[in-house]
């Protein structure tokens, strides 16, 4: 059992490997064989979740080598209740993906490469949530880099080259902070306890000094200073406004594959970071800076909103609306709150499944037509009704109406955020009608309406068998979390409430006193 | 106190390191590098290090600055001479003061240095030793022969590296 | 919940609806393989089974009830429970939800019926059906739950129902604008139904309402105002009061049993029923009821005043609806609570009436809807004709009717309640005037008179006209339900039988009849002259022509007091706006360019630096000796000191 | 008293003459391929032999005499200790590498048959630079290495471009071993002897009670010497023009052995003189002064390197920058005194040479048969063309970049590492800094590979099988080193 | 000022003028004379701490490295004839090809 993890992480890098050594001629074997790999790491991921015990705090199936014995790392990795929404998630995902773009590639060569460095992303996003060692967690962590940079500049859109650059240079700069902190870790680690441990849990242990007299609110004291340097990484990646600049070119250049992988995955990595390693490792200037980032994430909602409404382009719209969603989960992260908490973890994986669902929409529209300017499609619900359908499933769950998952996290995100802090949250909440103004908007300029130019231009064809069954799965996924999702969140209940008491062992403060009550 | 002798040869050499620096031709330079050599070589001399002084002398004086003559008449460049320094650019002002503020520098941590007599403390081999010894040579000679002789070997390893190089970039054919 | 019985029923009445759904949405598309392959006559009939089966139960609950048990609870599960957060879908059907499951079921197993007819035409109309199912539930489940959450659930969920019904001819982009309109403009409202239920959690951690009303407190007047002015926000949006009612007109765009069944008989009555449910809270908060009563005066006197200057069929009668919102929110800020869910029932068998006759002119006249182009229709449809002018004097409230009883309940009260005045009574009144002019107009215009544009319509199969038989009985003798006791006295009639029904959950309004000007008499007494004079002056005004005799007024009316220019002016283009100067400056200029500025600076400085390798070998035996002097010198005169 | 009683000779022990096999072999080696290079017909051939047996067989004996006490000789003229081990063996595998890079090269270039004997002569060189611990055999070892180096820069003789290079490097370097020579003598004058530990203890007692300056001028003077080799920022001038100007291979062999070795002996000197307590540590000016070179150091490197299109050029200023990687574990271990953060060099060097020697076989194979120049344009379309050259060649430059799991990532976190256990934060940033400008010109290549079509008629690579083989194990090495750093970082214990 | 001061003194000065002519003089031969100068200042100054320390190795390391300056030159004058065969020329104006 233990053995699947590192299977997990290894397998679709072998694949990748054999994939890139194909023949050219052979080249048409490369999907089937992603596909495959990755249902095979799926069906892995659904085993550890049979047998994983939501009961039990703290890591499971644990592996644990020795790496770097000089500096006490590790090679190790454990399923916990922080991680195994994301690496389920991670892992159904990826051969969906496949299937999903599957029609989109045509050229046996692009195939190759897509679907090899999407293997090794996936590979790098699981380790990145399965590693409970520091440095282990960092390796990963970059490894998605450079499949990254190199897919988007090999097949991304007229003006590949610069974003690629762009991308790869935001998020290169937050990971190397990111190491420098790291290596702070370990060696202040090593000189307090005497035996150095990158293990993130021993990490949690040690108490950097934080005292807020320092310049800058404290970000001048050894715990701010570290606590930037992390967060530099994870807010880049996540993305929280202003440290976005980077997404709306990347995720609009971007070959439909990648940017579901970008969208869905990557910026999950960054939030996922902030859970596991930001707040919990840095307590103190967690919670001295918590409200400023409440604040910043509320703000991020309504700042990715508003750009939304008035893009032209169908895909940068949803780019923005993606940011705009992204900083709904941050808003939770910073309540410091177990339900706000919860909710956050939960709306990562909504985020992922809807913003994957419009990505796929967008690139079958991609595919079709030449221009993605929103104002030349139109009508094409008459022509094509499942795909009309399973757009609107998945506008219904970015909008977050009640009864889709969306709803669930954005709700408890809100209720925790307005217990701890109601300013940002009423900013946050307007970005629930903002929300919908953008989102009806793309449905109806590309779904309603009289047929537009590209509408009229190209015979639209509906959705095949595997496009088909791509969206089932998805709306599946939408209405049944958003419908039962308690028996999700009861997988990360006990790892977030050990999470947030150890955050703040007196508890969240609520404005207004707090009493529980079940009926 | 100073020996007159050696300020004078001092004085001698420094002057000569100037012309060999500001003549146009080569030649002279050559000759005054030459000139310098051989001052040097008495200094040595005088100082009781009669081995240098003869090397000074015989392979400076003599087989290097063969060479150096060897050489410009090879590449005959006693015509082209225009243009040696260049007296309006800031860079050679710049030069000037800077090499001059070094040699200020070394000079001040020489005087400083002679403040510091009686470290470290010297050895036994004085002028009135090495006579007894039999002479700067024999002793020489003993210390290289005793204990440097690997350096001696490592030596002859470096002038076989000389001829090869010397060899390959002079060569006329290219096979 | 002192006796509350656990049962299922209030569960079966929730999901024989979804079963419907889920049978046309999803099962009988898959089965025959694509939507075009199915049948109208088979999905209508499947929705029609699912909704007489619901009101059969509820039926069955509603006997249960009356047989002395004070509510079914049903505990269905637990939805989200979480250490800090925690609620659960429990289904509550006391003697209010029983009244608007009533209706729901009842009304909505009508409306099903007559689409069976209106769609025929219509291809594929099994989304048609499918759709309304779904609306059943949601409302259903609006009504049913015991917490806020759910009911908010049912809330939005109505709301998206509407939405799909509304752009049900989506080809018509005008069609999928107001559906976007009305599920925004609902947003809006619900924007703040989510805050208030954060603060109530934040305050109370629960959102049932059982639990709320032993928790509430006058104390925390503050904040129980914010709570209730927020809840106010909402229900305005989903109610189309005064200032949000402007998405109701548009969703007329939608196919008329929708309009029947959503725009009038149901969904817009939510918010009625959320007065209703939260009136614990809104009863130790006054200030916002009186402002509520007066919203619901304003707003019933625009949507009387345009009404009367609109020529299309459906328009007239949603801003008649408007008003008619407006009288039960009048009610409900006075704390008649009874009084307003009265008017809800009987405006739910009246308007529901109204528009299934439109329907079915329109049905006749083949989509026709703007009366100037009708008239003189009463010979060629008998049965509708007759129906409406039942509708319409139940709706003018001539005596008996049921508008009468309940619309004199509501005036009642704007007079005698503590809170009511005589400001509001005169509105009140003025209301009721107008009614009666533009229901008047509307048929003068449609029915009598000759025909006008030569439309010689034909009378809907009989499955449209029976649903309208049985609306118009309700509408006529649906007053019956609530006699005031004076008139029970008088002619010994079973006095006021909803509000005794009503009592034990929604307290009846307090009245200490010492200080009351008018008697309940007299107050019917003046209504219904007012309604006969306006009867006669709308027969006289309209006789020529159809347009008032004051033209600015009619301008203004038939603009609809340009509602609509003043939001896009005041919040839809200030949004555009906004959003196009951030992407130009601060997103385009500042944080788009960062990338390209730091790559300028860097290159920039690297060709500085380069002049230094302009491969001179003097610069280069310069820099060394100048690198060279310079660490001497840092290093002697730094160390040594 | 006869002359054996005043001057007794110290003789060399069996297990010193066995510590001293690798270097005896590589001169024996060395003068052999300088003997078979006029061989007619053979000559190349012969000559190659020679290096390369000379070097199999130097590794080996390496191996075999890896002795944990050190061995010295004659009061540490030569010391074979971890330290010479290590970097022999870096010096002998470079020149190897480089050998081999050069079959068909040469012929195609016109190189002299000497090249071998050359290289054989630089590694002997290397070899004596980094096992001395007496300063004028440090600089015998240092001429040995660089004469050979200088012809090899010029070697190529129908080029103008190396015969510039070839001067600008000996007048250059000639200097700065003079530099280097004179702070010996002051170190000599002001201690009264040449060994390190002499000088180091002599001086360590001179600094206890106050600091002259004559010692303090020396060690600076030797410093800039060194810093020169390594090519620090204001000593680097030269750097760019030699290694664009030499062809390929002998840029390749200089970029990894000479500045490795050089390195090494900078390594051994700095641990043994400079980071002696209360020597650097006495003042505020050293520590200032390293503080600014490695800061320059850093962000000229990666600054020029940005507008550079030359591959060699490109590679050369990213050596600048890499220079400053490395200088940052110096800091820590002279002013931070952390021995550990030797470890840390170590595997740097280790992991630095691995992966320019594999870039610079790959350079060797797309340099254009004209001029030996290299440039972004030749690269186009090379993924396509030759994808497991392209892949190769990404791997070093993201290894360069420090891209986990490549070796590069790796001696960048050790040196980071003892940076920031050396407390110099400030320093670190820059560091990090100066790796996300270089990282644009590292990966700016990957572009021209992957994202941009070639024009047939620029194709003009080899497919030499010498530099094939380097650089696939270069590659292996790489991601080896990558995925099990500690096998390597641990070679010092 | 005693003899030793003003010997070290000399050969500062021989060193530095060595490094000037390198950065003034565009003719390489001269340069190259100008490495010879700086060598001969340190040999000056070894001979001198030899003188002063009492010591015969000084000495000895004086005569290591006159050979190693031999050397050097050979090897540098060959490497001017190289230049001289591709420039036709050793000013160093001409061999600016490498550059950027």
């Amino acid at each position: 059992m233990n053995q699947l993890l590192s299977w997990m992480i290894f397998l679709p890098a072998l694949a990748a490997l054999a994939i890139l050594s194909l023949p050219q001629q052979k080249s048409a074997w490369a999907r089937p064989i992603g596909v495959v790999v990755s249902a095979l790491v799926a069906v892995f991921a659904l085993l550890l979740w049979q047998s994983f015990d939501p009961a039990v705090q703290g890591a499971q199936f644990l592996i644990k080598q020795p790496w770097l014995p000089e500096f006490g790392i590790h090679f190790e990795l454990a399923l916990d209740g922080l991680n195994i929404p994301l690496v389920l998630f991670t892992a159904l995902l990826t051969p969906l993906a496949f299937l999903g773009t599957w029609s989109l590639q045509a050229e046996g060569s692009v195939q190759k490469r897509m679907t090899a460095l999407i293997l090794l992303m996936e590979t790098g996003a699981l380790g990145t949530f399965l590693s409970q060692d520091i440095f282990l967690f960092y390796v990963f962590w970059e490894i998605i880099l450079i499949p990254a940079y190199l897919l988007i500049g090999m097949y991304g859109g007229a003006d590949r080259l610069k974003t690629t650059l762009q991308f790869f240079l935001y998020t290169f700069a937050g990971s190397l902070l990111m190491l420098v902190a790291i290596g702070w870790m370990i060696w202040v680690q090593k000189a307090s306890t005497g035996t150095a441990s990158a293990s993130i849990a021993d990490l949690q242990n040690i108490q950097l000094n934080f005292d807020s007299s320092a310049g800058l609110w404290g970000l001048m004291s050894v715990q701010g200073l570290v606590f930037v340097g992390f967060a530099a990484a994870f807010f880049v990646k996540s993305p929280l406004v202003p440290l976005h600049a980077w997404l709306p070119s990347t995720y609009t250049q971007a070959p439909t594959l990648v940017t579901i992988y970008l969208a869905a995955v990557l910026s999950k990595m960054g939030t996922y970071g902030i859970l596991k390693i930001l707040l919990p490792l840095f307590p103190d200037a967690a919670r001295a800076f918590a409200p400023t980032l409440m604040w910043l994430a509320a703000f991020g909602i309504v700042y990715g909103a508003v750009l939304a409404i008035v893009q032209k382009n169908l895909k940068t719209a949803i780019a923005y609306s993606s940011l705009s969603h992204v900083s709904y989960i941050l808003l939770g992260l910073f309540s410091l709150s177990p339900s706000g908490m919860s909710g956050a973890l939960l709306q990562m994986v909504n985020h992922g499944i809807a913003i994957a669902g419009l990505f796929l929409v967008v690139g079958w529209l991609e595919k079709k037509s030449d221009s993605l300017d929103l104002s030349s499609f139109g009508g094409l619900a008459k022509s094509t009704p499942l795909l009309a359908t399973s757009l609107m499933v998945m506008v219904l769950s970015s909008v977050a109406l009640p009864g889709t998952n969306g709803f669930v996290g954005e709700f408890m995100v809100l209720v925790a955020s307005f217990r701890v802090h109601a300013g940002p949250t009423i900013l946050a909440a307007t970005g629930m009608v903002l929300g919908a103004v953008y989102m009806l908007n793309v449905y109806q300029k590309t779904m309603f309406g009289a047929a537009g130019a590209e509408g009229l231009k190209v015979s639209w064809s509906d959705l095949g068998a595997k496009e088909i069954l791509v969206m089932v799965a998805l709306s599946a996924a939408v209405v049944g979390i958003g419908v039962a999702p308690q028996s999700y969140l009861e997988l990360s209940k006990k790892s977030i409430e050990a999470t947030v008491k150890h955050i703040s062992p007196e508890g969240p403060k609520p404005e207004q006193p707090v009493q529980v009550s079940n009926f | 106190m100073v020996n007159p002798v050696i300020a004078i040869l001092s004085l001698v050499i420094a002057i000569l390191s100037l012309t060999m620096i500001f003549v146009k031709s080569p030649i002279s330079s050559a000759i005054s590098l030459v000139g310098l050599m051989l001052a040097l070589g008495g200094i040595y001399a005088l100082i009781g290090a009669h081995f240098v002084a003869a090397l000074q002398v015989i392979i400076y004086a003599g087989a290097v600055m063969v060479l150096f003559v060897f050489s410009i008449m090879l590449l005959n460049m006693n015509e082209e001479e225009a243009g040696e320094i260049d007296y309006h650019s800031w860079k050679t002002y710049a030069g000037l003061g800077v090499s001059l503020g070094l040699t200020g520098l070394f000079a001040i941590t020489f005087i400083n240095w002679a403040q510091e007599k009686g470290l470290p403390v010297p050895d036994i081999y004085t002028l009135e030793k090495i006579r007894e010894i039999g002479g700067n040579v024999v002793a020489v000679s003993g210390v290289l022969f005793s204990q440097s002789y690997v350096q001696f070997e490592l030596i002859s390893l470096l002038l076989l590296v000389a001829i090869a190089g010397a060899l390959v970039l002079a060569k006329r054919k290219v096979d | 919940m002192s006796d509350s019985v656990n049962s299922n029923l209030p569960l079966w009445i929730l999901l024989l609806p979804l079963c419907g759904f889920v049978f046309n949405g999803i099962v009988y598309p898959c089965l025959v393989r694509g939507v075009s392959r199915t049948k109208n006559t088979v999905a209508g009939f499947v929705a029609v089974l699912a909704m007489v089966a619901s009101f059969i139960v509820a039926c069955q609950g509603f006997r249960e009830l009356a047989s002395g048990s004070a509510a079914l609870h049903a505990q269905v599960y637990q939805w989200v429970d979480m250490s800090d957060f925690s609620v659960g879908l429990n289904l509550h059907l006391d003697r209010l939800s029983a009244i608007m499951a009533l209706i729901i079921t009842g009304i909505g197993s009508l409306i099903h019926i007559y689409s069976i007819g209106y769609m025929s035409h219509e291809p594929a109309g099994v989304r048609f059906f499918a759709y309304l199912n779904l609306f059943c539930f949601a409302m259903l489940l609006l009504v049913l739950s015991d917490n806020l959450l759910f009911t908010f659930f049912g809330w939005e969920a109505v709301g998206l129902c509407s939405y799909l019904l509304i752009s049900y001819w989506y080809s018509e982009s005008a069609n999928a604008d107001a559906a976007r309109k009305a599920f925004l403009v609902n947003r809006v409202g619900d924007f703040g139904f989510v805050l208030a239920m954060c603060m109530l959690y934040a305050k109370f951690g629960t959102l049932s309402y059982a639990q709320l009303l032993t928790m509430i407190s006058p104390e925390s007047a503050a904040f129980l105002t914010g709570v209730a002015v927020l809840l106010f926000f909402a229900a305005t949006g989903k109610s189309a009061q005064f200032p949000l009612y402007v998405w109701l007109p548009d969703a007329m765009a939608g196919p008329t049993p929708v309009s029947a069944l959503i725009h009038a008989a149901t969904m817009v009555t939510a918010g009625v029923y959320l007065f209703a449910r939260m009136h614990f809270l809104f009863e130790l908060t006054p200030a916002v009821m009186t402002v509520v009563a007066w919203t619901g005066a304003i707003t019933a006197l625009l949507g009387g005043t345009i009404a009367l200057a609109q020529n299309d069929i459906k328009k007239v009668l949603a801003y008649s609806t408007v008003s008619q919102l407006g009288f039960m929110f009048l009610a409900t800020g006075l704390g008649a609570y009874q009084a307003a869910v009265f008017h809800l029932m009987t405006h739910a068998f009246f308007k529901a009436l109204l528009f299934l006759g439109a329907g079915s002119v329109i049905h006749a006249c083949d989509g026709e809807q703007d009366m100037r182009n009708m008239g003189g229709l009463q010979k060629a449809l008998p049965i509708t004709y007759v129906t409406m002018l039942l509708g319409s004097a139940a709706i003018m409230g001539l005596p008996l009717f049921s508008g009468f009883f309940s619309k004199d309940d509501i005036l009642f009260a704007a007079e005698a309640s503590p809170r009511g005045s005589m400001a509001l009574f005169a509105a009140g009144l003025g209301a009721a005037f107008l009614t009666a002019i533009y229901t008047i107009r509307l048929l003068k215009m449609t029915f009598w008179g000759k025909a006008r544009a030569g439309i010689h319509g034909h009378e809907s199969p009989w499955i449209m006209t029976f649903p309208l038989l049985v609306l118009a009985v309700l509408a006529t003798l649906g007053g019956f339900l609530g006699v005031p006791h004076e008139w029970a006295h008088a002619f010994g009639l079973p006095g006021n039988l909803l509000s005794d029904w009503l009592n034990p959950v929604v307290p009846a309004l307090i009245v200490s009849h010492s200080e009351i000007a008018l008697s309940e008499i007299g107050v019917s007494v003046l209504a219904v002259s007012l309604s006969f004079i306006g009867i006669f002056l709308g027969y006289v005004m309209f006789n020529t022509n159809f347009n008032l005799p004051w033209k600015a007024l009619g301008r203004l009316w038939e603009g609809k007091y340009f509602v609509d220019e003043i939001y896009s002016a005041l919040f839809v283009k200030p949004l555009y706006w906004i959003g196009d100067l951030v992407a130009r400056t601060l997103e385009g200029r500042l944080l788009q360019n960062l990338g390209t500025w730091m790559g300028l600076g860097s290159t920039w400085s690297g060709d500085r630096l380069r002049a230094l390798q302009a491969g001179d070998l003097q610069v280069f035996a310069l820099i060394l000796l100048a690198g060279l002097s310079l660490v001497v010198f840092i290093s002697l005169f730094w160390t040594h000191v | 008293m006869t002359f054996e009683q005043l001057f007794p000779i110290q003789f060399i022990s069996s297990e010193q003459w066995q510590a001293l096999i690798p270097l005896i072999v590589m001169g024996i080696s060395s003068v052999l391929a300088l003997l078979a290079a006029p061989w007619h017909h053979y000559g190349r051939v012969a000559s190659l032999a020679a290096l390369a047996a000379g070097s199999v067989i130097a590794l080996l004996s390496l191996s075999f005499s890896v002795s944990d006490a050190p061995v010295s000789i004659l009061g540490g003229v030569l010391v074979i200790d971890r330290l010479s081990q290590v970097f022999s063996a870096i010096a002998i595998l470079s020149g190897l590498a480089a050998g081999i890079m050069s079959i068909g090269f040469d012929q195609r270039e016109h190189l002299h048959n000497e090249l071998y004997a050359l290289i054989a002569f630089a590694v002997s060189g290397m070899i004596i630079l980094v096992s001395t611990r007496d300063l004028v055999v440090l600089f015998i070892g240092l001429e040995l290495m660089s004469l050979a180096v200088y012809v090899m820069v010029g070697m190529r003789r129908q080029a103008e471009g190396a015969a510039e290079a070839g001067l600008k490097y000996f007048l250059l370097g000639g200097a700065a071993s003079a530099i280097l020579l004179y702070g010996v003598t002051l170190l000599y004058g002001s201690s009264g002897s040449l060994k390190f530990d002499i000088i180091g203890s002599s001086l360590g007692r001179m600094w206890h009670d106050h600091t002259p300056m004559l010692p303090v001028l020396g060690l600076v003077m030797v410093g800039v010497g060194f810093l020169f080799k390594v090519g620090a920022v204001p000593f680097h001038s030269w750097i760019p023009d030699v290694y664009s100007g030499a062809s390929t291979p002998v840029t390749g062999f200089m970029i990894s052995g000479v500045k490795a070795t050089a390195i090494g002996a900078l390594l051994r000197f700095s641990s043994e003189v400079f980071a002696l307590p209360g020597l650097m540590t006495s003042g505020g000016g050293f520590y200032w002064i390293l503080w600014a070179i490695i800061a320059f150091t850093l962000l000229f490197g990666s600054l020029v390197g940005l507008r550079q299109t030359s591959l060699k050029r490109m590679l050369a200023y990213s050596t600048i920058a890499h220079t400053g990687y490395v200088l940052l574990g110096f800091m820590a271990l002279i002013i931070g005194q952390k021995p550990e953060a030797s470890d840390a060099i170590v595997s740097y060097t280790l992991f630095y040479v691995v992966m320019n020697l594999g870039g610079f076989a790959v350079l060797t194979l797309i340099s254009p048969r004209d001029t030996d120049e290299p440039t972004l344009q030749d690269l186009a379309g090379l993924g396509q063309r030759r994808p497991y050259l392209a892949f190769a060649l990404s791997l070093f430059l993201l290894s360069m970049a420090g891209i986990p799991p490549t070796a590069g990532f790796f001696g960048k976190y050790y040196l980071f590492m003892s940076a920031l256990s050396a407390g110099e934060l400030g320093l670190t940033v820059l560091a990090v800094v100066a790796s996300i400008i270089s990282a644009v010109f590292y990966l700016r290549p990957l572009v021209f590979m992957y994202m941009k079509s070639s024009d047939a008629e620029l194709v003009n690579d080899s497919r030499w099988f010498g530099s094939s083989a380097v650089v696939g194990l270069a590659a292996v090495l790489t991601v080896v080193m990558g995925i099990l750093p500690s096998w390597f970082s641990s070679l010092m214990k | 000022m005693d003899t030793g001061t003003l010997l070290h003194i000399l050969s500062a000065w021989l060193f530095c003028m060595g490094l000037l002519a390198l950065v003034l003089r565009r003719n390489t031969l001269v340069m190259l004379m100008g490495i010879e100068l700086m060598l001969n200042g340190v040999n000056l100054s070894f001979v001198t701490f030899a003188h002063e320390l009492a010591q015969i190795s000084g000495q000895l390391q004086v005569f290591f490295i006159i050979t190693i300056a031999a050397a050097e030159s050979a090897v540098g004058l060959s490497i001017l004839v190289n230049v001289y065969r591709n420039f036709g020329s050793i000013k160093t104006d001409r061999t600016k090809t490498l550059r950027g």
